[in-house]
């Protein structure tokens, strides 16, 4: 089981704000396959890789990195702080 | 070194006093505060949102980063989240430093890293509806340089 | 635009505070402040001498070129002369600007052009007696980059 | 008559922060030459020029500008501010 977080409008199109998943993905980009193939807003949410940031237990990451031993995943767009 | 994520207004005259006090042996403090602006009274609000487990330890890390290779006497980042108001001050920094020189350097590094390396979102909420705020090209641009 | 060349001392805070309280529609604010250091215990106090007359044509023209040249919404100025103990804060620049950039931008040219162009010249009262502060070589050679 | 005025070290060495003087100089270049001429601490205050600055009627200045309708000339040394 992982947690899965979106922020900023991605939780706003897939609708909710963090859940937890059963998967077998072994990559951040599996992971992401798996919840496209959901549809309802997951595909609309990441249409756009380039507009996709990722974070894995609270440290950017990359889109292939491993998930294994990872308990929290985050999803957001390029983040807009200071 | 002290680093505060709140949803409260801060004041920005008893900061930079307390900053200043405890400075030492600094020569040089610089404070850079950002403000909420109401583009030609377009926006009412603005919203911000941030990931609350990693906001510290992303800003805690990107000041740790700046105190060492500036070799800064001391470093303040308070930065807010939530609904703020054209006008209202949304974040600070501070740096002090033996020269100038390194407390400027070390100010603009941890505003250009906080733009785009610190988990927050803003979203501007005007007359004409809401809209989430687009990175800025230039801003991923300026992390270039250091 | 503010510039104020005065013995008696300012208050960081207060001042920082009106700034940004008048600094509309700036979306970032920059201060400096400027600290007499006590060098490991050496320093007893630092006494400023100034060009009464020239001060403040000097900074003004520095700071209408700096206006102009990064679109200032505002600029502040402040500058003690007289004698000063360790820890006291000699003197403050503040920005505003629509951007950050600018605001940094214009607070370090203020302050590159303070310490090489405005007519103070500072000595150093020590435990082993009293000497002027040399200019350095880097405070000229920092005007080159404007 | 010209009013010149010292500051830091220059006041100190010369030992007088402002005086009248009666001249025919042309230039700031002539005017040091006839006040080095005094001796007394002049001499000691304008002997190295690459340390000293000059200001007529309150506006940075080089040693070859002229002295024509000049009413305040300003010595001291490279600038400490800031």
């Amino acid at each position: 089981m992982i947690d899965i977080l979106y922020f900023a409008w991605l939780r706003e199109r897939i609708g909710v704000p963090r859940e937890r998943v059963q998967t077998e993905a072994l990559t951040v980009r599996d992971l992401i396959g798996e919840l496209v193939a959901r549809g309802q807003g997951y595909d609309l949410a990441f249409a756009d890789m380039t507009s996709l940031r990722v974070a894995l237990d609270q440290e950017l990451s990359e889109f292939d990195a491993p998930l294994a031993g990872v308990r929290e995943v985050a999803f957001f767009p390029p983040m807009t702080g200071g | 070194m002290r680093l505060s994520v709140q949803s409260d207004a801060f004041d920005l005259g008893a900061e930079s006093n307390a900053f200043m006090a405890a400075a030492a042996p600094a020569g040089a403090v610089v404070t850079f505060t950002g403000i909420v602006r109401d583009n030609q009274g377009i926006l009412q609000a603005m919203e911000i949102e941030h990931y609350p487990g990693m906001t510290d330890r992303a800003i805690a890390a990107m000041m740790e980063q700046a105190t060492a290779r500036w070799s800064l006497t001391d470093a303040l980042v308070i930065h807010r989240h939530g609904r703020l108001l054209p006008g209202d001050a949304i974040m600070m920094v501070a740096t002090a430093a033996l020269h100038r020189a390194e407390a400027f350097a070390a100010a603009e590094f941890l505003m250009d890293y906080l733009k785009s390396r610190a988990p927050f979102w803003k979203k501007e909420i005007g007359i004409d509806g809401a809209d989430w705020v687009a990175a800025k090209d230039t801003d991923e641009a300026a992390l270039t340089r250091w």
